[in-house]
């Protein structure tokens, strides 16, 4: 288990130690709560730690889940219709943080949050020993008093750069951005493949003229080479549709057999 | 009053409600359709061009008709109906819908994408695609789709594609969704038209601005043909952009009581109906790109809805609405199924008017209201589309036998697959 | 040139076409309407009430909308339609239903009883009924009331009893039969309230004075809004009444060619279709109250007729009509059930407009037409009304399969009888 | 057989027959050319002479008769189904006029004339031994050129006389009348019942006072009293419906016990 108490000063441990892992980046997977249950997500969560996984997102499913591409989106609603509460979220979070030694993020959709209170969501979300989240339909506009929470707090509010956005804008993300960016590699939802190509390591190079704090790149990770990609232009390769597709065909062992391709 | 007047607070709010609450990636796409829009507003000979557009297109402006039969039968207040039914493709929605259109060529956008509930709002933004030469995909869900065929039967032939949406309840807001992932895919060159006062903004105020054409006119008109302001309006509330459509031409009327009519159902209780403000089953959340009251459980996840209106049956509601409700301005009240299938068959046999079930809750809540008033008093109700191509949800609400037996017949006609 | 100027001839004549071929019993009912319809036509507060009437309950005055994309893609005339669509109801037939409306009341008259083939008329008579507390019966026959049952649904929900006739082919000429007889057995209360410019004196003339409502506003809209008059004008002709209706319009603009668009159905042959004087299957004959062409055999038995559009279905024309095309005033042209299907298609793609089958004729032939003639040329197409209440038999037209399915899994929801 | 030639002196001879024969008018029946068929027609006419029928309406099938009730309507389209043709009914007719005592007059629309061709149908009518004819459809100010031709021939143009109209009216049909007149008992069309009453007497009563002509008084005769009322007030009983019902129920045997009940 990490002893660094914030998301900045963890992943840098994690990045100072990539050569010794003999690793290209660090990786970041993603697991719906409750999908296809708390149980599989257990598994899932061994597998991860097993192949020595940096950071895992937890997503807190919601009923509307419009940035997430099919298979999310199915998660989510399976586990809805699974009956997966938020407080259940919160008590598989502590389990997860008390067992494992990657860190983790709450990933979700802003209702969730402000339906149950900003304040004490963050509140449960520290006591569960969440470090950060990530709200893919909360703008900066708008997130001042939850970012004002999390601040005191010591959580960091993971923001997202996108290739659409003005150097303007990359620089007005970049002034709220804690522990790192998550850098969206292509438009679209998740779940498709994007391409690792030349216009991606422009948009990287275009966010890092504007913040110092780690980048992850996500959107449709699945091979070696990507990560080999981020590697060299990021930081962190997120790992989610590809990872869940795995499990979903071949559990543990299928599983198993995507993170050693991916990491080999 | 100027709702839209945000000098004194934040841009797309309503008090605390709207907002924009998007994907960070459609930034610069909702940047510039906010630009795009305030320049339009700037410029009156933009407004010029709609209203032309909708004089030659879409038969406005459409009168309002005085309900003589039904005012007398209820012994009270006059009745006055806005006659949005006799737009073409049947609704107001296509106000909104011609607007975004000359929007969307400002733009230099050549795919539109729309969700739509009761096919209305597709059915619109197909026939304007056709009319402006735009590709375009509707994303209605599966389970409208199924009981919605006629409407898509037009859309497709119109040239549209529709996506039937498998996620989630299968309805509206499941379109919503998916509108918002294609958009986050292709924004470049595609926009997206919603269909209501609902969603980031700023789409609440750019549609509200499209529909306040049927207030505008319907003031005007009011005075002309009942030599006075009404006493009452009333419009139904599913999205809210018809209501707020024409409550807009009364704003400043402190006389004039709006109504909001939503949806019943089978009567107050979660899941039973989708009455945002009227029922207490609702509490403000924020989703599908806003902020606003939504039919939610305790972790913020999106309850069932009912209503025999398909484009009534929706979990959001317009966020300048429930601002005016919190400032008792609006007025907010729901009517069950079973009252609107009443209203509805009265105002066919009475007036010879077929308002569409969504209409039918401003007649129903106004036929109660008309017969308590005073014979000098008059309402004004916004029939904001026609029921004629509700026919098959019509004829189950109503039970018609020699319908099924119609269906069944053309179904033998057919043969198996 | 007043066509309806009969003091150099018969009453009731154009040409030697029109008259009054009626049981000696209706000539007491007849007379009356006969002298009620010459008083309400020389008095101009009659037609002003027709006017507002139709301003304030149909939404006229109905615009004329300019077909840029359709016109640019066939590359040829300035296409413009007459958007009668765009009525209360969906069709022309609302024109002539209200304005006979104001006259029942005139006469003191307590119920009414109209013929109806595909529906239109049929379903306006019901609307003006419930809309001026008249008692009525719709006589369509049993065919007609199997494939058009949308359109009995409104007519019984609009208080109307729908009788399907079960003589002859089932279908208009044997309504209007079935309505003669209702008529001599109750004329005392009952005005027959026939749908199109046929029928005994004064009907066509009534009828067509009703109707000019259209081509009246039509040209000087044409002339605002193209800076002309249009070269050529196109409607569909069944009994005649909405091209008449146009027509007047612009009868003594002697540049302006006049083009009735009848029922190819599958082409020339008797039973095949139901073109009376594009083709050269009709002759001479005296029927349903008028001597007019009919198809018709050597013994003078009314043929089958076809159309893939039930509203020009019919044995028989608007007299005025053919006084006119022996005259060499109006051209007449017939086209094909393929080519209507066709036409149809492309306005819904091109245009975001769907003209009802009986239109679409019109538009068919203009395409035809337009695509030969010179930019700068203009057509204007008489659209009769939306095809959107023709959805079975368009999509079966179309043969479309989502439909079917649509149907079967209604049917299958039903349940057996 | 009689040797009037034309309907006046015929209509006289009978009517002044009636007391000989025990009758208390004259009675008019009516036959479909072709429906069921000839054949039956045939048989029909064998009973209606049995019963000493003065007058015989027989009706050439169209397709459009508006003014038929049902039970006529049917067989109009059930002739012309069976493919009847009008040289077919003037071929009967003659066939008719030269076996029966009674006469017969033509009945039928106008478009079956007009199409023939005026002239050439009452040349037909009078060489198949036709002493008239009844066009329903046919108003007296459409039927100039008709009504000359047939006086030239000496065939009677029969005029109908109805309760809605006005002592004017009344009197321009008179005027026109011939042969006799074809008083319409009732609003309606043919087939249902009449009420034989007090207000029908005053319209007979009334239709005497402009013309001389026989009265015949037609639509719903059926029973032995509408024949004494008919005696009483007119002169001519037309027998139309009621004796198809009979044909149909029970063919000759029906008509037969039919005509028994009427004339006892
Ligand atoms: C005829 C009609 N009225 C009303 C509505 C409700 O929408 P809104 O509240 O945005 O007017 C709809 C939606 O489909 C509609 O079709
Ligand atoms: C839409 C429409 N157009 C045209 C017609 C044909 O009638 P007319 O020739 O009298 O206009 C009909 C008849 O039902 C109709 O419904």
């Amino acid at each position: 288990m990490g002893q660094s108490d914030n998301l900045k000063s963890y992943l840098s441990e994690r990045k100072n130690s990539l050569a010794k892992r003999q690793r290209a980046a660090m990786i970041m997977t993603h697991v719906v709560c409750g999908y296809p249950s708390f149980e599989d997500n257990w598994k899932e969560l061994e597998v991860m730690e097993e192949f020595g996984v940096d950071l895992v997102e937890l997503q807190f499913p919601f009923s509307e889940p419009s940035a997430d591409g099919p298979l999310f989106v199915k998660a989510n609603q399976e586990a809805i219709k699974n009956g997966v509460r938020v407080q259940d979220c919160f008590d598989f979070m502590s389990k997860v943080t008390a067992h494992f030694s990657f860190k983790v993020v709450m990933m979700g959709y802003f209702n969730t949050i402000f339906k149950t209170g900003q304040r004490t969501f963050l509140e449960r979300l520290k006591g569960a020993g969440g470090y950060g989240f990530i709200v893919p339909d909360l703008p900066i506009e708008e997130a001042g008093e939850l970012h004002g929470i999390a601040k005191e707090m010591g959580l960091s509010p993971v923001v997202l750069m996108t290739p659409t956005n003005s150097d303007q804008r990359l620089a007005e993300l970049a002034q709220t951005a804690d522990g790192f960016v998550y850098t969206v590699a292509r438009k679209g939802v998740t779940g498709s493949n994007t391409d690792m190509d030349s216009e991606l390591a422009e948009f990287i190079a275009r966010c890092k003229q504007f913040t110092d704090v780690p980048l992850a790149v996500g959107f449709g990770v699945s091979h070696a080479h990507d990560i080999e990609f981020i590697g060299q232009h990021a930081d962190i390769a997120v790992i989610g549709t590809a990872a869940l597709k795995a499990w979903e065909t071949g559990k543990e062992q299928g599983l198993r057999d995507f993170f050693t391709q991916l990491l080999h | 009053m100027d709702l839209f007047d945000f000098t004194e607070g934040r841009e797309g709010y309503y008090g605390e409600y709207g907002g924009t609450f998007l994907p960070e990636i459609l930034h610069t796409t909702i940047e510039e359709l906010k630009t795009e829009f305030r320049k339009a507003k700037d410029d009156p000979s933009f407004w010029q061009e709609f209203i032309e557009l909708m004089q030659s297109y879409s038969g406005r402006p459409t009168p309002v008709t005085h309900l003589a039969n039904l005012s007398k039968k209820l012994g009270g207040a006059q009745i006055y109906i806005k006659r949005e039914d006799l737009n073409h493709t049947g609704s107001h929605k296509i106000n909104n819908v011609m607007g975004q259109g000359l929007l969307v060529k400002r733009m230099g956008k050549t795919r539109v994408i729309a969700e739509t509930g009761a096919g209305q709002h597709g059915y619109a933004t197909a026939t304007m695609a056709a009319r402006f030469g735009f590709q375009s995909k509707i994303y209605m869900g599966a389970v409208d789709v199924a009981r919605q065929r006629p409407n898509v039967f037009w859309m497709e032939n119109m040239g549209s594609e529709v996506i039937a949406v498998k996620d989630g309840q299968q309805t509206l807001k499941d379109a919503i969704n998916e509108c918002l992932r294609d958009w986050v895919t292709n924004m470049d060159n595609t926009h997206y038209v919603l269909g209501t006062a609902c969603g980031p903004h700023p789409f609440p105020e750019m549609v509200s601005w499209f529909q306040s054409i049927i207030g505008k006119e319907a003031r005007a008109q009011m005075l002309e043909r009942a030599g006075k302001l009404p006493d009452r309006v009333f419009a139904c509330v599913g999205g809210g952009s018809n209501a707020i459509g024409l409550f807009q031409g009364f704003m400043d009327d402190n006389d004039t009581q709006l109504v909001g009519c939503e949806a019943g159902g089978f009567g107050p209780g979660k899941g039973n109906h989708a009455a945002r403000l009227a029922y207490k089953d609702a509490s403000v959340g924020v989703a599908q790109g806003m902020k606003t009251y939504f039919l939610q459980n305790d972790d913020g996840n999106m309850l069932h809805t009912h209503s025999v209106a398909a484009g009534l049956d929706y979990i959001g509601v317009n966020p300048v609405l429930v601002h005016l409700w919190e400032k008792s301005r609006v007025r907010f009240e729901a009517v069950t199924d079973a009252q609107v299938t009443e209203a509805l068959k009265l105002a066919m046999r009475t007036e010879g008017v077929i308002p569409a079930l969504e209409s039918s809750h401003g007649f129903a809540q106004a036929i109660l209201e008309a017969e308590q008033m005073s014979k000098d008093e008059v309402v004004l109700i916004n029939m904001s589309g026609r029921g004629d191509k509700d026919i098959f949800t019509i004829a189950d609400a109503l039970g018609d036998e020699h319908w099924k037996t119609f269906i069944r017949q053309k179904a033998e006609e057919y043969g198996p697959e």
